[in-house]
């Protein structure tokens, strides 16, 4: 239904972007990377976030657990094993957090779904802190660094990953089945789908990828310790990025995050004294001018048709 | 049992300001949908201005407490006559209002957080008043806080009263059951709805108010309240305003059994009794569970 | 072996008993009706059936296996489908997308894609809603919604068929469509078990009526039958008007 | 709508694009070398931005405002005085933004010297990467033994505050010379708290003086009268708590209002605010201590002056412990830049880690990356000021024990 030439189109458009990415090193400066490294990072946390939260509409916030579990499992690991290793760690352990996280949460929806991964991430930040200290005996704990260059290629692997995960899943049956999971839970039990390894299946999905992130980052924190891996703010980013940029396109959470990320740099370099307020009053103006965030007013409220693909 | 009382008494006077935050955030969220992410800000406002009122005017805390609630009513109804009204008109569905007044009121989390670190930046103060212990069956406690829990308990009971018996308390409650059908009934649903935002806003700059007779003052000493506003809220019920304040008095009353036993812990014992109780009971304690779902 | 069987089940709230030691056997085919006054436990039975609930004590057989402890999703594969007496549709996609994902969740039968698709068209077609296939659910009205629910549940192709109060709230033209629409999935040898208070349909479309008071089966024969039975006439005139 | 979909999709696309010409602009250094730009990436938003804007941003701005008014510092390579400029960057307390507002820093911006972020952790987190790009920093807010290990990774790092373990040894060195029996010790749980009472409870325990209790209590806790009262039950000598501001607020406004004074009361953060004497008053203040000291009295050039300038700057007294070591870190690089003649990182690195530097905290000579010699380790109110009471032979005034009790109130 995108007409006739417009996928072929954008499938150009798409391998252009990504090449041009993926020689960004060879001839871009070093801080562009730096930049498009964090704001990938922030895309992978989005889109991974919406892969689950996008189509339920169900708000996790227990971001946070899974990026930090990454970054933990790259402290633990990082000595020992070769990056791209730790990385896929990183994600496992996610994946498997995220199971769990997932069947604790089988009972809840809307609000209490979302208050309550918030509360369960705040358990595990303290809980991480007591066992650093009582069992392991230690606070901090360093994390070996990698250069830019290689959190660079791990992050568009994993951004790249993620997205093509989002898409395929958004436009397969698993995402109707996942919308209808998140209208009626109830209804869609009875049209046989089995909700709870839904629910739990595409929850780890998208806590692999922030544990994947989480290890791809660790590097950059050089020394961590609960507080600044677990940090609770990590938890509203991903919300406040795809509402931005309009939870109902594809590309929406990921315009969201890249000028998210993008404004808060200049933000907190031009005007570092005013950062908050000047963030703050952009929200409210987006809110008030464009309600289906920035994706909804590039285009028109066009809607994903699962049957005519 | 001097022990018990101690741990019961002092649980209950953080608890009671627990409590009436989070019933501020029940009226914003459970009545006005507004899931307002600055609520946390409000307290840290209340506090500023009860102190300044202190320090510099010699004012009774709990006379400025008293001064600054219509105030805080009416500034918090401003707010959402201006902005959320205007979302919620926009907004095509109730998810999406709900999404995009959370987002907005990140907004102001940002504006209020930055306008207080450039005004109080680098200050953390505090004030003494009621500074002293007084003793009841041979337990001390802080006067200050004492009181915060008379007052807090007070405020508490007439809003109850207030909820049930008063006309505007009835229109609230028809509001939060079911706006459409208020409407019907000829209630100005945007008004109502509007002050229960500035309740909300309200209570919290009453229990900000409370907070600085008792803690350091600071210009981001908000945040931590909103997320134990959030977890008692979740824990009393969505709607419920009597769950809110239990709940919050529930929290308190493990927070400070803990604190005597292993004080480290007693952060990670309010999460986990918010966690167990979530998994026995998903809808909060104080919600009749319906049959089925 | 019966189509479906439940023998002595009890489902309790707390101790309030919402069905009380029913028995009951069902052949395949036909319409069966089940009636009663509000709150004699009929949609607690469906439930039950249909795996919403599990039973306090006794059990449900389908075609000789025990479905109840199943979840819903499961015992749907098993081919029992369901409507609910509340619509409960996926309001933000398409009609055609909520009945295709009962097609492909529904009753496994291995086919591909555009069978799946085919069969989505089928059904819309059945029910004539083809002109609404791309409309949103939740912007059907709501007699279009009940057909779009009956259409998901008919196309996880059930052999069962549980309608919860399909007629109710529909005008009369409408009415006598939702039958002859009945009569048709009956034709195509679809068991039905289904819930109703407008009285004359189901007189006229059962083959068979169940009538529970109280959580108990108080009568269950054939329409003449039933209509005749004294104790149903006593429960209907003595506690319920709406008749 | 076809139409619409694919507008939109070039505009996505015309968006990035923009945002990456914007990415890759930069500000660059100008042809002629005019002022010396100094980059600080620091928490000025979000939950550390109260203390940081105390501790650094506000000694910083501070002196390089006397440093310009004096015409700038003089660099002998361009032959004249430059002017500073401070280039501050919000890290709104994330390690992750924090890293790379450092990194934008030094590879965009292109400034000439570094300053640190606030707090242990972000330093450390800092300092592999500023030292990768071979710049000096001097960390002034940072307190961890573990600095040792870091030190192999991160050779220009120089901290120029106390240590955990110097003071540890001299609050157990106080603790015996004033007489103190017993001890309960709390701290906050967290790696500041950690490391202290990690060091300073086997100290104590090698002495004859009896721990009877140690505790930690979390971050952001909202009553610790339970706490006080246990510890009110040891009847202990000595309370050290090494706290946070918040906590140290909290303890000792509940301690007064339960009439709690032990004879000898150590905080570890906060205490040493003028804030702090100013909310409770001088009278209440008098005889308590905490953890690391400086007041104008110390034996250096100019800390009355820099007492006096910030005071006229900002309206308020300056906090008296590692507020002066910023300012003092600015006065290290600016004599650096002097005796090196050149921005040049590796000799001003040299400079540093070799010679002797006069600041307001007294006389910097690092060793191993460390300043050993701190003008105070312990301080203690006294009548209105902060006197420093060890190490001993750094006093300056005598240590008042037992602590008065709380002043009566109505």
């Amino acid at each position: 239904m995108e007409g006739k030439h417009s996928p072929v189109n954008k499938l150009f458009f798409i391998c252009f972007a990504w090449l041009v990415a993926a020689t960004l090193p060879f001839y871009s400066p070093a801080y562009v990377l730096l930049s498009i490294t964090s704001i990938l990072m922030y895309v992978t946390l989005t889109v991974s976030w919406t892969i689950f939260c996008g189509p339920t509409g169900y708000i996790s916030l227990a971001t946070a657990t899974f990026f930090g579990i990454g970054i933990y499992c790259a402290a633990l690991l990082g000595s020992s094993l070769p990056a791209p290793a730790v990385v896929l760690c990183g994600g496992l352990a996610g994946l498997a957090f995220g199971v769990l996280v997932g069947l604790i949460c089988l009972r809840l929806s809307g609000f209490y779904f979302a208050v309550f991964t918030f509360g369960l991430s705040e358990l595990v930040r303290h809980s991480v802190l007591w066992w650093e200290h009582n069992v392991s005996g230690t606070v901090g704990r360093w994390v070996t660094g990698t250069s830019i260059t290689q959190a660079f290629y791990s992050l568009l692997v994993i951004a790249s990953l993620s997205i093509l995960a989002a898409y395929l899943i958004r436009r397969s049956i698993y995402g109707m089945a996942l919308k209808a999971i998140g209208e009626s839970e109830e209804a869609a039990e009875h049209a046989g789908i089995n909700v709870v390894v839904y629910r739990i299946a595409f929850f780890a999905i998208s806590s692999f990828f922030m544990g994947m992130a989480g290890a791809a980052m660790a590097a950059k924190f050089t020394y961590i310790d609960p507080n600044s891996a677990f940090n609770p703010l990590i938890s509203f980013t991903p919300v406040l990025m795809s509402l931005f940029g309009g939870i109902e396109r594809d590309y929406g959470p990921i315009l969201g995050a890249f000028i998210l990320t993008f404004i808060s740099e200049v933000l907190l370099s031009r005007f570092p004294y005013f950062y908050t307020l000047i963030y703050g009053i952009i929200f409210v103006v987006v809110i008030l001018f464009m309600p289906r965030g920035l994706a909804g007013l590039l285009g028109s409220g066009h809607q994903h048709k699962f049957m005519d693909h | 049992m001097k022990l018990f009382l101690d741990i019961i008494i002092s649980g209950l006077i953080q608890g009671a300001i627990y409590g009436l935050i989070a019933v501020g955030l029940n009226l914003q969220y459970g009545v006005a949908r507004v899931l307002n992410v600055a609520h946390g800000e409000f307290v840290m406002v209340g506090a500023f201005a009860t102190y300044i009122m202190y320090t510099v005017f010699g004012i009774n805390p709990l006379l400025s407490v008293a001064f600054f609630s219509p105030v805080s009513l009416i500034a918090g109804f401003l707010i959402y006559k201006n902005l959320f009204q205007f979302i919620r008109t926009s907004s095509e569905t109730a998810e999406m209002f709900e999404g995009n007044s959370m987002l907005a009121s990140f907004g102001l989390l940002y504006v209020i957080q930055n306008l207080a670190l450039i005004w109080w930046g680098t200050s953390t103060k505090a004030y003494s008043y009621l500074s002293f212990s007084v003793g009841f069956l041979g337990v001390a406690f802080e006067a200050n806080r004492v009181a915060a829990l008379f007052v807090g308990v007070a405020v508490m009971i007439s809003f109850y009263l207030f909820l049930r018996y008063s006309i505007l308390g009835k229109a609230i409650r028809a509001a939060a059951e079911s706006p459409v059908s208020a409407q019907l009934s000829g209630i100005d649903v945007h008004r109502v709805l509007g002050i229960c935002f500035g309740l909300g806003v309200m209570l919290a700059c009453v229990a900000g108010g409370l907070v600085s007779m008792m803690k350091e003052i600071t210009a981001n000493m908000g945040f931590p309240y909103l997320v134990t506003a959030l977890i008692v809220l979740v824990l009393g019920g969505l709607g419920n305003i009597v769950g809110s304040f239990l709940g919050g008095l529930i929290i308190g009353l493990v927070t400070a059994a803990v604190m005597y036993w292993q004080p480290e812990l007693s952060l990670v014992a309010s999460y986990l009794i918010f966690t167990i109780v979530l998994l026995i009971r998903p809808q909060g304690i104080f919600v009749r569970q319906t049959n089925g779902r | 072996m019966a189509f479906l069987e439940g023998v002595k089940v009890t489902k309790r709230f707390g101790g309030l008993a919402a069905i009380l030691d029913l028995s009951f056997k069902i052949d395949q085919g036909g319409i069966i009706g089940l009636i009663g006054p509000n709150g004699a436990g009929k949609t607690t039975l469906l439930n039950l059936i249909s795996g919403s609930l599990t039973p306090t004590t006794g059990e449900i057989l389908f075609k000789g296996k025990r479905i109840s402890g199943l979840r819903p999703h499961q015992i749907c594969k098993k081919g029992i489908a369901r409507t609910f007496q509340s619509v409960k549709l996926f309001g933000n996609i398409t009609v055609s997308e909520n009945i295709l994902l009962g097609s492909v969740y529904g009753k496994p039968r291995g086919l591909s894609r555009t069978n799946h698709s085919t069969e989505t068209s089928d059904l819309l077609k059945f029910l004539g809603l083809a002109g609404k296939r791309d409309v949103l659910a939740k912007d059907l009205n709501i007699v279009e919604q009940k057909f779009v629910e009956l259409a998901r549940a008919l196309a996880t192709k059930p052999d069962l068929l549980l309608l919860d109060e399909l007629i109710a709230g529909l005008n009369p033209s409408e009415t006598s469509l939702a039958c002859d629409k009945i009569k048709e999935i009956k034709k195509k040898g679809i068991t039905i078990f289904m819930v109703e208070h407008v009285m004359g349909v189901i007189m006229s479309l059962s083959d068979r009526v169940i009538v529970l008071n109280h959580g108990e089966k108080i009568a269950d024969g054939t329409p003449e039958e039933i209509s005749r039975d004294r104790k149903v006439i006593e429960t209907y005139l003595g506690e319920d008007s709406e008749c | 709508m076809k139409k619409d979909v694919s507008k939109g999709f070039v505009n996505v696309v015309f968006i990035v694009l923009g945002m990456l010409t914007f990415l890759t602009m930069t500000v660059g250094p100008a042809a002629a070398k005019d002022k010396i730009r100094i980059g600080c990436a620091i928490a000025l938003s979000g939950m550390n931005a109260v203390p940081a804007r105390v501790s650094q941003v506000t000694e910083y701005k501070l002196w390089a405002e006397q440093t310009n008014a004096k015409g700038g510092v003089y660099v002998k390579k361009y032959g004249k005085k430059l002017a500073v400029e401070l280039v501050f960057y919000d890290d709104n307390s994330n390690i992750e933004t924090c890293t790379k507002m450092v990194e934008k820093l030094i590879v965009q911006e292109k400034v000439d010297l570094m300053l640190p972020p606030w707090g242990t952790a972000f330093n450390f987190a800092v300092a592999p990467l500023v030292s990768k790009y071979g710049y000096i920093m001097i960390g002034s807010t940072v307190s961890s033994a573990k600095w040792k290990e870091l030190s192999v990774k991160a050779p220009y790092l120089f901290i120029i505050l106390n240590q955990p373990q110097k003071q540890g040894k001299a609050v157990t060195e106080l603790l015996q010379d004033v007489g103190v029996k017993s001890v309960a010790i709390v701290y906050v749980a967290d790696l500041f708290g950690l490391e202290h009472s990690g060091v300073v409870a086997p100290l104590i325990g090698q002495t004859s003086i009896e721990i009877a209790m140690l505790k930690s209590y979390p971050l952001g806790a909202d009553d610790l009268s339970p706490l006080i009262k246990r510890i009110m039950a040891k009847k202990v000598d000595a309370v050290l708590a090494y706290s946070y501001p918040d906590s140290t607020f909290l303890l000792t406004k509940q301690m007064i209002a339960l009439n709690y004074s032990p004879n000898l009361l150590f905080f570890g953060v906060g205490q040493h605010y003028p804030d702090y004497r100013e909310s409770f008053g001088s009278k209440t203040v008098e005889g308590i201590m905490g953890l690391g000291a400086w007041n104008p009295k110390v034996p250096a050039s100019g800390a009355r002056d820099f007492f006096n300038a910030y005071v006229k700057r900002w309206g308020k007294e300056p906090p008296r412990w590692g507020e002066a070591s910023s300012f003092a870190a600015c006065q290290i690089m600016e004599q650096a830049i002097l005796k090196a003649g050149t921005l040049d990182q590796k000799k001003l690195r040299q400079v540093i880690a070799s010679e002797t530097f006069p600041t307001v905290i007294g006389q910097v000579k690092f060793v191993e990356g460390t300043n050993p010699n701190y003008p105070g380790d312990v301080g203690q109110w006294q009548s209105g000021e902060y006197e420093i009471v060890a190490p001993k032979i750094k006093r300056t005034a005598e240590p008042i024990y037992p602590k008065p009790k709380w002043p009566s109130r109505k």
